[in-house]
C-alpha cells in the first residue's frame, strides 16, 4: 500500500516475563485511526512500543516506509511520529511558553509553529506564563496536543487523549482531530471514552488481550450494543 | 529457591558452628606448631614489597611463618631484614622518594650499599653490609598519613616481609602508633623517620622505640626566647591546627616564650579540613593589640589563613610574624616581601644556606649515589638528589638509618639475644650526623640541636629566602620540665605558661653569613 | 454520627485513634517550631546578646553594638557561599538531570585547579613566591578557562566510556565515580605532589577597602561576583535558551521528552561537560582562595554534597539556598561561638544540616523522590 | 534449587577451610589477611543486609562500626586520650554494643524517611559529621585517637583466638541475616524493600521497620568494630573518615551488594589487593612501558581503583554476581546437554 | 446530587464508611470534589465511571494513601481523615491496587503470608512460633482463592501478568477484612480468568463489604448490589444496577452522549 502511514505486523511486547503484546498487527494510512479497548488490555503497552520505549520482542513496526522498530524514542520521533502520552506528561517546570519554545526550533515555515499552536488554543495564548502544572485537565491535553505539533511530523499518536476532560473540551479535541487529518496529518487515537473515539474516526481497531480482535466502523460499535458489550464490557 | 532448602541451610550452618566453637577451643593448643607448617599459597606467591637485587624469594625464608614473639628469625640467618616505613599518600606522599632515600643513603654511605637505580631510591638497593653482616632491605611500607595505615603497613613488614629493624614512619599520629606496635613487638627494632609526636617517646616510651630527630615542640625551640629578647615580643598570640602537631608544636613555641617571660594573650585552633579561615582570623587579637603573631597552620591552611589575615587584618610584616616550619617561602606563598625580617622555627635539617664540611660532603654524597631524585620539593620531577636529601623528611631517615648503621657496627653486626646490644649501642650513640650531633635521652628520644631562620629579602633574585640566625644546641624534650612523662601531651592550651629556666637559654650560637659562629 | 459515637473497635486497639486530624497536623509541625525556635535565638543572639558582660565572651560582637564585626562576618558568608555555589551548582546540575552522583565532582576540583596552576606558572615564569602584582587578570582567567575545559572534557569522556550506558543505576554510578576519583587522586599526588600549592590572584583585584571600620578584601567580593556571574549565566541558560528548557524538562520527565523527538544522550554530555567545567572553575577559584593539595578533593566533594544535600538535590535554587546557609553558617559559628567552644564550629555546621533535613528530608527545594 | 545447593555447599566448603586455616596457615596470613577479612566483611555485611533486604545502601556503617571501637577505647584505656575510664574489658565491649546499638537507633529515626541515592548520601553526611566529632572533641579522642588497646587476656594467644572470634561472629552473622531473612521481621523489612506503600496499605510500620534494620545493623557493626579494635590496638577519626568509610562501600560493592557473603568476598579481595597486588609481577613491565611510574607499586592506589572500576562495569552485583553468572552459563550448557534436566528456578540471588 | 438521599435512609449505626464532603485537589486540579458517601456493613458498591473521574482518588482518600483536603472521613465511625494508612487495616480495610503492587522479591505464600502480619506484633518477631503456621496455612488457603496454589512458592517477579493480579486481590483477601476495595481487579484477566473472579466476590462471605473500581460493566454488575457514578470527582448517580442501567445520564457520561442519545 503506497499510501501506509503506519503498518505493524506481529508485534510482541511485554514487561519481563509477562507478555502484553502478541502478535499484533495493523495498518493505518494518512487517516484518524482509533484503537479502543478496556484498561488492562495492552493499549498503552503498544503506545510505549510503537514510541520505542519498549522493545517489541518480535514483529516489524514500518513507518512511513522504514522500520522503526528498535530506534530510540527520540529517532522515531525525528521520524515524524509524534505522542501525546496518557495523563498529558507536562513538565511542571516550564511554563506554556517554554513548554513550545524548546520544540520551536526547526518549526520556521513548517505548518506548525508556536504561533500557530497559540492561534489553534487561543486558551493557552492566554496563560503563557503560566507553569504546566498550573493549568485545568483541558488546557494541559491543548499543551500537550501543540506540544505534539511542533513536530509537525506525519502521524500523531495521542494516548487516552479524553480522559479525564469535560465534554466540551473532548469537542474541541475532537474538531482538532479532524482537522489534523483534513490537513493531512495522520492521526492513531488510542481511547476507551466510545464517544470520543467513535466520534474522532471512522476507522475503529477494537483492541482485547494485546491483539486486535476485530476492526470495524464507529457507526457499526455505536450502534451494536453486543459489540460493546463483548469487546468493551460496557453494558448499555 | 524453595523453602525447604532455606531450612536446611541453618542446621547445616549449625553444626559448623558447633565444630568452630571446639575448633576455638583447642585453637590455643595447636597453634605453636605452626611454624612446622608450610607456607599458605599467598604467602608463598607474594614476593617482598620491593624486588631486591638479589633475587631470593621469600620461600628460602619463611618469615611470615615465625610467630614474632618468640622465634626472632635475625638469630638463625644472621641477616638484617630492614623494613623502611614511607608515606607514599596522604598529604605528605609526595616526599616518599625523599624519605626511602634517606634511609638508602645512610647505608650507601655506612654500609657500602648501592642504589639499583640511578634516577629512583624506590627501586631498593643492594650490597649493604656491616661488620660482614649483610643488610637487605625487605619491603618499603606505603604509609598514608594514618595511624589505621601505618600499622598494618609495618605489620606487613614484620610480619610478613619479615623485617626486624624497621625505619620509620613519617608523621606523629603514624609514629605514636607504631611506638605503640613496638611496645607490643619487642623483637624488631624501630627507629622513628621523622615523625614530631612527643608521645611517642615520652608517655609510649617502648625500649625498641629510637627517635634520632626532635619533636614538633622541640623543632620550635629557642625561637621564642629570640622573639622576646630580640623582636621585642611581650604579648603574641597562637593561631595553630587543631590537631596534636598543630598542638605540640604550638606549645614548644609558648613553652619558649614563656620561659622568656613572654605571655601568650589568645590562642586559636581552627579545625583540620577548614577551607575559609577568616572568621578564625577574627578571633586574633587586632595587630594594635598584641605585639606579634605565631602561625602552626599546614597544608592548604598555611596560605589560606595568611590570606584571611591579609585581608582582614593587614599585611603579614615581619616584625610581627613567625611561625614553625610551615611558615617558610617554600610553602607559604602568600608571605609577601613585607614579611623580611620575620623568625621562623627550625625543622630536622639546617637551611640551605649554613655549610660545613660535614654538611657538604653529606649532600655531594647524595649527588653521588643518584643521578636524579623525584622528591617533594623538585614537585615530584626528577631533581638533585641533594635538594632532596637537604631537607628535614628525608634527613631524618638519614639520621636514622646512620645511627643504625652505626650502632650496629659499634655491636659489630651482633643481632642476637633480641638485638640487645644493638639497642643498647644506640641509646648511648652519639652520633655525629652532618647538621649537628644528636644523643638520645633515657626515654631513647633525640637531643638536637635545632635551629632558628629569619626571613630576607635576597636581593639578587627579588625572592623571599630563609637565613639561619642562630643555632640552638642541646634541645631536649622536657623543656626544662614543662614536659614529663607526667604531663598530658600538649592539648590545645594545657601548656602552662610561666617563667622558667631552658637549659639552651642563652647558648644560642649565632650564625653568621652561614657559619655557625661555635 | 460523630467522631466518639463508635470508637470501641479503635480505642482497644490503639490510643493512636484519639489524635484528631487536627492534632496529628500539630504534631507535624513541632520540628518545624522547633527550628523556628532555633533560628529566632541564634538571630537574637547575634543580634544583640553575643559577648555582652551577662552572656559569654564570643570573638565578635552583638551586631548592634558592632555592626563592622557583623557586617564582616556577613560578608565572609557570602563570599565563600559564592564559591561554595560554583562548585555544587555543577554536582547538582548533573544529578537533576541524570539522577548521577558525580563522586569524582571533588577530584575534578582538585585536577582543574593544579591545571591552573601550572598553566599560571607557566604563563608568570616562575614556580614560585608569585606575587599578585606579577598576575595579569589574563593569567589568571586563562588557566581558570583551561583547567575548567579539561576536566570537562574528561567528565565528558567519563559520562561517555562509563556511565552512559548504565543510565539510572545510581548506586553503580556513584561507585564508577569512586573509582575514577580513586585513580585520578592517586596520579594527582604522583603528578603534582604533596606540597599545597596556590592559584595567585590577578593583582587588579587584590586590594582592600573599608566598611564600618573594618577591612576587607576586594578579592573575595570579586570571588562572589564571579559566583554571582556564574548564577545568572546558568539561570539565562536554563531559562532562556531551549537548550536549558531541554534540560529543565529532562529533570522532570527525561523519557516525555525523548518522545518529543530530542537527543537527550547529547543533552546529558553537554550537562555533563557543563557541570564539570562548574568544577573547574570553582578549583581554579578555590585554589586562589585556599590552595589545592591532596586531599582537598574530598574536601570539596563533600562540600558539594553538603550544599546540595541541604538545598534539594538537583535544584539551582537549592544551590543556591544551600551554599548561603552553609557559608553563613561556616562564617557565623566561628564568630559567634562561644570563644572556648570555636574549634567545634565544624560540627555545628554540619550540625544544621542534620536540622534541616529533619524538616525537610529532600533539602530546602528538594521534591520528594 | 540446584544452585541454591551450590551455593550452600560453597559456603559450608568455605566455612570448613577457614575453621582449619589456623591449622596450615601462616600466623601473617591468618591474623592480617584472614582476621582482617572476617571483621571488615562483618561490617561489610551489615551494609549488604541493609541493602539486600532493605533497600538501604547505608555509608553509616563505618562509623557505627568506629563509635563501638572508640568506645572500647574511651571506657578500657587507662591513660592517653579520652576518658581513661580504666574499667574491664568485657564492660568496654557492653558499653561499645550498647552505644553502636543507641547510635544506629538515633540514625534510623533520622533517615528512615529517606530513600535510594538520597539514604545514601545522608548517611554518608552522618559519617563526616562523625569524623569531625571525633577528630574536634577532645573529651572523647581528638585526632590523635586512643592508642594503645590491647584485647582482653583471652585473646592473647594471638592470632588464633581473635581469628576465631571473628570466624565465629562472621559465621553467626551470616546464618543469622540469612535466617532473619525468613522471620517475619525479615519478610517485613523486604516487603518494605520492595513496596513501602502497600506495605504501608498493610498496616506496617514502614519508618519502623527501616529504623529497627537498621539499629540490627548497626549491633553487628558495633560487633565489628569491638573486633577491629582489639585487633588494632587503636583508633583515631581517620579511621573513620571519609576514605575508609568508601572503602567499606567497595568492599561490600566488589563483593556484591546483594549477596551476603558478598562482604567477605569483597574483603578479601579488597584485603588481598592491598596486600599482595603491590607486587604483581606484569605491573613491572607495565611500568617500564609507561614512563613516571604511573603503575608502580606505590601507586597500587591506582590498581585497586581501576580494579574496582573494571568490577563494576562487568556487573553491577560485583563479583558475587560474576560468579553467579558464570555458574548460570554454566549450568545453562549443562542443561542444553541433558534436556531432561532440572528446570526448576535458576535465581541465585534474592535472600 | 442524589447520593445525600441514599445516604440518609441507611441507618447510620451499620455504617462502616462515611466520606463527608470530602474533597482532594492537586494544585488546582479538583480530582474529588465534595463527596459524600456512606457504606454499610454487607455492601456491595461498585464504582463506576470513566478515567479520571476520581476513583482512584476516592480509594486513596480512603485508604489514607492521601490526606483529603477537605472533608471527612470516618470508618467504623472512627474520624480518620488524617489518619496514617498504616493504621487502617486495624480498622478491617484492605485494598488492591490498580496497578500491581506486590513484593517480587518473595515467593506467593511469602507475599500472602507477610499480608497477615501487618495487623499483628508478630511482624516485629525474629522468631517463628506456632503462630506462624497457623498464618501460613491460612496463606495457602489465600492462595487457593485466587488459584495460585501451584505457584506457592514461585517468586513473584517471575508470575505472569494475570497471576500478579489475583495475588494481589489474594493479598487484600487474606487480611479477611471487614472492608474490601478492589481497583479494577479484573483488568489484564482474560475471559475465563475474569468469571472466576466474579465467582470468587460472589463468594465472599455475606457480611464482608466490597467496594469495586471497575471498568469491566459485566463484572461490576453482577458483582454490586449498589453502584456508584463518577465523574469530574463527582458522584452524579448512585442506584442499583438496574437503575443504573437505565439511567441516561450515566449513559451519556459512561458511553458518550451520542452513544446514550
Amino acid at each position: 500500500m503506497s499510501d501506509s502511514v503506519l503498518r505493524v505486523d506481529g508485534l510482541c511486547a511485554g514487561y519481563g516475563a509477562s507478555q502484553v503484546l502478541e502478535n499484533l498487527s495493523f495498518e493505518m494510512g494518512q487517516e484518524a485511526v482509533c484503537i479502543v479497548g478496556r484498561n488492562g488490555m495492552g493499549k498503552t503497552t503498544l503506545c510505549k512500543t510503537l514510541m520505542g520505549f519498549l522493545q517489541p520482542s518480535a514483529g516489524a513496526i514500518t513507518f512511513g516506509g522504514s522500520r522503526i522498530d528498535g530506534l530510540s524514542p527520540d529517532r522515531i520521533a525525528r521520524r515524524g511520529l509524534a505522542y501525546i502520552p496518557q495523563g498529558r506528561r507536562l513538565f511542571p517546570s516550564l511554563t506554556v511558553d517554554e513548554h513550545l519554545e524548546m520544540l520551536a526550533k526547526g518549526t520556521r515555515g513548517k505548518r506548525w509553529t508556536p504561533a500557530a499552536v497559540y492561534e489553534l488554543f487561543p486558551r493557552l495564548a492566554e496563560r503563557r506564563q503560566n507553569g504546566g502544572a498550573e493549568l485545568s485537565g483541558g488546557e494541559q491535553q491543548m499543551l500537550a496536543v501543540g506540544r505534539a505539533l511542533l513536530l509537525n511530523g506525519k502521524l500523531i499518536l495521542m494516548d487516552e487523549p479524553s480522559e479525564g476532560l469535560a465534554p466540551t473540551i473532548v469537542d474541541t479535541l475532537i474538531e482538532v482531530v479532524h482537522r489534523l487529518v483534513e490537513e493531512g496529518t495522520a492521526v492513531l487515537v488510542v481511547e476507551q471514552n466510545l464517544r470520543a473515539a467513535t466520534s474522532m474516526a471512522t476507522r475503529q481497531l477494537v483492541m482485547v488481550s494485546g491483539q486486535i480482535e476485530i476492526e470495524t466502523t464507529s457507526h457499526e460499535l455505536s450502534d451494536d450494543a453486543d459489540l460493546q458489550r463483548q469487546y468493551l464490557g460496557v453494558d448499555a | 529457591m524453595k523453602p525447604n532448602k532455606n531450612r536446611r541451610l541453618p542446621s547445616l550452618l549449625g553444626v559448623l558452628f558447633a565444630i568452630v566453637l571446639i575448633a576455638a577451643a583447642c585453637g590455643g593448643d595447636d597453634g605453636d606448631d605452626g611454624d612446622a607448617s608450610p607456607t599458605t599459597a599467598p604467602a608463598e606467591s607474594t614476593a617482598p614489597a620491593d624486588d631486591p637485587p638479589a633475587d631470593d624469594p621469600p620461600a628460602d625464608d619463611p618469615p611470615a611463618d615465625d610467630p614474632p614473639a618468640d622465634d626472632p628469625p635475625a638469630d638463625d640467618d644472621n641477616t638484617i631484614r630492614l623494613g623502611i616505613m614511607g608515606e607514599c599518600e596522604g598529604a605528605f606522599g609526595g616526599f616518599h622518594e625523599d624519605v626511602v632515600a634517606g634511609a638508602t643513603l645512610a647505608l650507601i654511605n655506612g654500609a657500602g650499599a648501592t642504589s639499583t637505580s640511578a634516577d629512583t631510591a624506590l627501586d631498593g638497593f643492594s650490597g649493604a653490609s656491616v661488620a660482614g653482616v649483610p643488610i637487605e632491605l625487605v619491603g618499603i611500607g606505603c604509609g598514608d598519613d594514618t595511624a589505621d595505615r601505618a600499622i598494618q603497613e609495618v605489620r606487613t613488614l614484620v610480619e610478613q616481609d619479615g623485617a626486624n629493624v624497621v625505619i620509620g614512619p613519617l608523621s606523629g599520629d603514624e609514629g605514636i602508633a607504631i611506638a605503640n606496635y613496638a611496645l607490643d613487638n619487642p623483637e624488631v627494632t624501630f627507629i622513628n623517620g621523622i615523625s614530631g609526636a612527643q608521645d611517642s617517646t615520652l608517655a609510649v616510651r617502648a625500649p625498641n622505640f629510637f627517635r634520632f630527630n626532635g619533636d614538633g615542640a622541640q623543632w620550635n625551640a629557642g625561637i621564642g626566647d629570640i622573639l622576646y629578647n630580640e623582636g621585642g615580643w611581650r604579648t603574641a598570640a597562637v593561631i595553630a591546627d587543631d590537631y596534636g602537631f598543630g598542638w605540640t608544636s604550638a606549645g614548644g613555641f609558648v613553652a619558649d616564650f614563656c620561659a622568656a617571660g613572654g605571655q601568650i594573650v589568645s590562642q586559636v585552633f581552627p579545625p583540620l579540613g577548614t577551607t575559609d579561615y577568616s572568621s578564625f582570623v577574627q578571633q586574633l587579637p587586632n595587630p594594635d593589640e598584641v605585639d606579634g603573631y605565631f602561625w602552626v597552620i599546614g597544608g592548604t591552611g598555611t596560605n589560606a589563613s595568611l590570606e584571611a589575615f591579609l585581608n582582614a587584618k593587614g599585611d603579614l610584616t615581619g616584625d610581627q610574624h613567625a611561625g614553625n616550619l610551615f611558615f617558610s617561602p617554600a610553602l607559604a606563598d602568600a608571605l609577601g616581601t613585607d614579611i623580611a625580617g620575620a623568625y621562623v622555627g627550625g625543622f630536622a635539617s639546617l637551611p640551605g644556606d649554613i655549610t660545613t664540611p660535614e654538611i657538604e660532603a653529606y649532600l655531594a654524597s647524595a649527588d653521588a649515589a643518584w643521578d636524579t631524585l623525584s622528591g617533594g620539593l623538585t614537585g615530584n620531577e626528577p631533581g638533585p638528589p641533594s635538594t632532596a636529601l637537604g631537607f628535614g623528611f628525608a634527613y631524618g631517615y638519614y639520621t636514622a638509618g646512620l645511627a643504625f648503621v652505626q650502632a650496629l657496627e659499634q655491636v659489630g653486626g651482633d643481632m642476637s639475644n633480641n638485638q640487645a646490644a644493638l639497642r643498647e649501642a644506640l641509646s648511648n650513640l652519639e652520633l655525629q650526623a652532618p647538621y649537628g650531633p644528636i644523643t638520645l635521652d633515657e626515654n631513647r628520644q633525640a637531643i638536637v640541636d635545632t635551629f632558628v631562620a629569619q626571613l630576607v629579602l635576597d636581593e639578587a633574585s627579588g625572592e623571599i629566602v630563609q637565613q639561619t640566625v642562630a643555632i640552638i644546641p642541646g634541645v631536649d624534650q622536657t623543656f626544662g620540665g614543662t614536659y614529663s612523662t607526667e604531663t598530658d601531651p600538649p592539648e590545645r592550651d594545657n601548656t602552662a605558661c610561666e617563667p622558667r629556666d631552658l637549659p639552651w637559654q642563652g647558648n644560642s650560637i649565632p650564625v653568621i653569613d652561614g657559619v655557625p659562629q661555635r | 454520627m460523630s467522631g466518639e459515637a463508635s470508637t470501641d473497635v479503635a480505642d482497644i486497639k490503639f490510643g493512636m485513634l484519639h489524635l484528631t486530624p487536627r492534632s496529628l497536623r500539630a504534631l507535624r509541625v513541632i520540628p518545624t517550631i522547633m527550628v523556628g525556635l532555633i533560628v529566632a535565638f541564634a538571630v537574637l543572639w547575634i543580634l544583640f546578646l553575643a559577648d555582652r558582660s551577662w552572656t559569654v565572651k564570643t570573638s565578635a560582637g552583638a551586631a548592634i553594638e558592632e555592626p563592622g564585626e557583623f557586617l564582616v562576618t556577613l560578608l565572609d558568608g557570602l563570599t565563600f557561599a559564592g564559591l561554595l555555589f560554583v562548585v555544587a551548582s555543577g554536582f547538582t546540575l548533573i544529578f537533576g538531570l541524570m539522577r548521577t552522583v558525580n563522586m569524582a565532582h571533588g577530584a575534578m576540583f582538585l585536577l582543574a585547579a593544579y591545571v591552573g596552576i601550572q598553566l599560571q606558572q607557566t604563563m608568570v615564569g616562575k614556580s614560585r613566591n608569585i606575587e599578585s602584582a606579577e598576575v595579569s587578570m589574563f593569567a589568571w582567567v586563562v588557566p581558570l578557562l583551561v583547567g575548567a575545559t579539561v576536566v570537562a572534557v574528561l567528565g565528558v569522556v567519563m559520562q561517555q566510556l562509563f556511565l552512559r550506558w548504565n543510565q539510572g543505576q545510581d548506586l553503580r554510578q556513584a561507585i564508577i565515580t569512586i573509582a575514577v576519583s580513586v585513580v585520578l587522586a592517586d596520579q594527582m599526588l604522583l603528578q603534582f605532589g604533596g606540597l599545597a600549592k596556590k592559584m595567585v590572584w590577578p593583582g587588579s583585584v587584590v586590594h582592600f577597602f573599608e566598611i564600618l571600620g573594618q577591612r576587607y578584601a576586594f578579592s573575595r567580593i570579586f570571588m562572589l561576583g564571579i559566583a554571582i556571574v556564574v548564577g545568572i549565566a546558568l539561570w539565562l541558560w536554563l531559562n532562556k535558551t531551549r537548550m536549558g528548557m531541554v534540560i529543565r524538562a529532562g529533570v522532570d520527565d527525561e523519557e516525555m521528552v525523548r518522545a518529543l523527538g530530542i537527543n537527550v544522550a547529547v543533552v546529558f554530555g553537554i550537562t555533563f561537560f557543563v557541570g564539570s567545567f562548574l568544577a573547574g572553575m570553582g578549583g581554579a577559584m578555590g585554589a586562589s582562595f585556599a590552595g589545592a593539595a591532596p586531599g582537598t578533593d574530598g574536601q570539596w566533594l563533600l562540600n558539594s554534597l553538603i550544599v546540595v544535600i541541604i538545598g534539594g538535590l538537583g535544584s539551582i535554587k537549592g544551590a543556591v539556598a544551600g551554599s548561603v546557609l552553609f557559608g553563613m553558617v561556616t562564617a557565623f559559628s566561628p564568630a559567634y561561638l562561644p570563644s572556648a567552644y570555636t574549634f567545634y564550629s565544624i560540627i555545628f555546621t554540619l550540625g544544621t544540616l542534620a536540622i534541616v533535613l529533619a524538616v525537610r528530608p529532600n533539602g530546602l527545594f528538594g521534591r520528594a523522590e | 534449587m540446584i544452585s541454591l545447593s551450590a551455593r550452600n555447599v560453597a559456603v559450608a566448603l568455605t566455612c570448613v577451610a577457614l575453621i582449619l586455616l589456623p591449622a596450615f596457615g601462616s600466623d601473617f596470613f591468618v591474623d592480617f589477611v584472614a582476621t582482617r577479612t572476617l571483621m571488615l566483611g562483618l561490617a561489610a555485611s551489615t551494609m549488604v543486609f541493609l541493602s539486600a533486604y532493605g533497600g538501604m545502601v547505608s555509608l553509616a556503617q563505618w562509623l557505627i562500626f568506629g563509635v563501638a571501637g572508640f568506645a572500647v577505647g574511651n571506657v578500657v584505656a587507662e591513660s592517653g586520650r579520652g576518658l581513661n575510664l580504666g574499667w574491664g574489658p568485657w564492660t568496654g565491649v557492653f558499653i561499645a554494643l550498647v552505644a553502636a546499638t543507641l547510635l544506629a537507633l538515633l540514625l534510623g529515626i533520622l533517615s528512615a524517611r529517606s530513600t535510594g541515592i538520597y539514604f545514601l548520601m545522608l548517611t554518608l553526611t552522618y559519617a563526616v559529621v562523625g569524623f569531625f566529632f571525633f577528630g574536634q572533641v577532645t573529651t572523647f579522642s581528638g585526632f590523635g585517637g586512643i592508642t594503645g588497646i590491647d584485647p582482653p587476656g583471652f585473646f592473647d594467644d594471638r592470632p588464633k583466638r581473635l581469628y576465631y572470634a571473628a570466624l565465629v561472629l562472621s559465621m553467626l552473622a551470616y546464618v543469622g541475616f540469612r535466617a532473619i531473612a525468613r522471620t517475619p521481621f525479615g519478610l517485613a523489612l523486604q516487603g518494605v524493600r520492595d513496596d513501602p506503600v502497600r506495605m504501608s496499605s498493610l498496616g506496617f510500620n514502614v519508618q519502623l521497620h527501616r529504623t529497627l534494620a537498621f539499629t540490627l545493623a548497626g549491633f553487628v557493626a558495633g560487633l565489628a568494630g569491638v573486633l577491629n579494635i582489639w585487633w588494632n590496638g587503636q583508633i583515631d577519626p581517620t579511621s573513620i573518615s571519609i576514605g575508609p568509610t568508601l572503602d567499606l562501600l567497595i568492599i561490600a560493592v566488589i563483593g556484591g551488594i546483594s549477596h551476603l557473603e558478598g562482604a567477605w568476598l569483597g574483603a578479601f579481595v579488597f584485603i588481598g589487593a592491598n596486600i599482595y597486588l603491590r607486587d604483581i609481577p606484569f605491573l613491572g613491565s607495565i611500568e617500564g612501558l609507561l614512563e613516571e611510574r604511573l603503575l608502580a607499586e606505590e601507586r597500587f592506589n591506582t590498581v585497586i581503583g581501576l580494579l574496582l572500576l573494571l568490577i563494576m562495569l562487568a556487573s553491577p552485583d560485583g563479583l558475587a554476581g560474576i560468579i553467579a553468572r558464570i555458574e548460570h552459563g554454566i549450568r545453562l550448557a549443562f542443561r542444553r546437554s541433558n534436556p531432561e534436566g532440572d528446570g526448576s528456578s535458576l535465581r541465585t540471588n534474592g535472600q | 446530587m442524589t447520593s445525600n438521599a441514599a445516604v440518609t435512609q441507611i441507618e447510620s449505626h451499620r455504617s462502616l464508611l462515611w466520606l463527608e464532603s470530602v474533597t482532594v485537589a492537586f494544585g488546582g486540579l479538583l480530582a474529588l470534589s465534595s463527596v459524600d458517601l456512606e457504606v454499610v456493613e454487607g455492601d456491595r458498591l461498585a464504582v463506576l465511571g470513566p478515567n479520571g473521574a476520581g476513583k482512584t482518588t476516592l480509594f486513596n482518600a480512603i485508604a489514607g494513601d492521601i490526606t483529603p483536603s477537605e472533608g471527612k472521613v470516618l470508618i467504623k465511625g472512627v474520624d480518620c481523615t488524617a489518619l496514617p494508612s498504616r493504621l487502617r487495616p486495624q480498622l478491617g480495610v484492605a485494598r488492591t491496587y490498580q496497578k500491581t503492587r506486590l513484593f517480587p522479591g518473595l515467593t506467593v505464600e511469602d507475599n500472602l503470608y507477610l499480608a497477615q502480619t501487618g495487623k499483628q506484633r508478630r511482624h516485629l518477631s525474629l522468631w517463628r512460633n506456632a503462630k506462624d503456621a497457623e498464618l501460613r496455612a491460612k496463606a495457602r488457603e489465600a492462595a487457593g482463592m485466587v488459584w495460585l496454589t501451584d505457584q506457592l512458592s514461585a517468586q513473584v517477579a517471575d508470575l505472569a501478568h494475570g497471576q500478579q493480579r489475583q495475588l494481589e486481590i489474594g493479598i487484600a483477601l487474606v487480611t479477611e477484612p471487614d472492608l474490601i476495595m478492589l481497583d479494577e481487579p479484573a483488568s489484564g484477566l482474560s475471559k475465563g480468568e475474569r468469571e472466576r473472579l466474579v465467582e470468587l466476590l460472589e463468594a465472599l462471605p455475606v457480611d464482608s463489604t466490597l467496594i469495586l473500581i471497575e471498568h469491566d460493566m459485566e463484572v461490576a454488575l453482577s458483582v454490586a448490589d449498589r453502584v456508584v457514578v463518577m465523574s469530574d470527582g463527582e458522584v452524579v448517580a448512585t442506584g442499583t444496577p438496574d437503575e443504573i442501567r437505565r439511567n441516561p445520564l450515566v449513559h451519556a457520561i459512561y458511553l458518550g452522549e451520542e452513544a446514550a442519545s
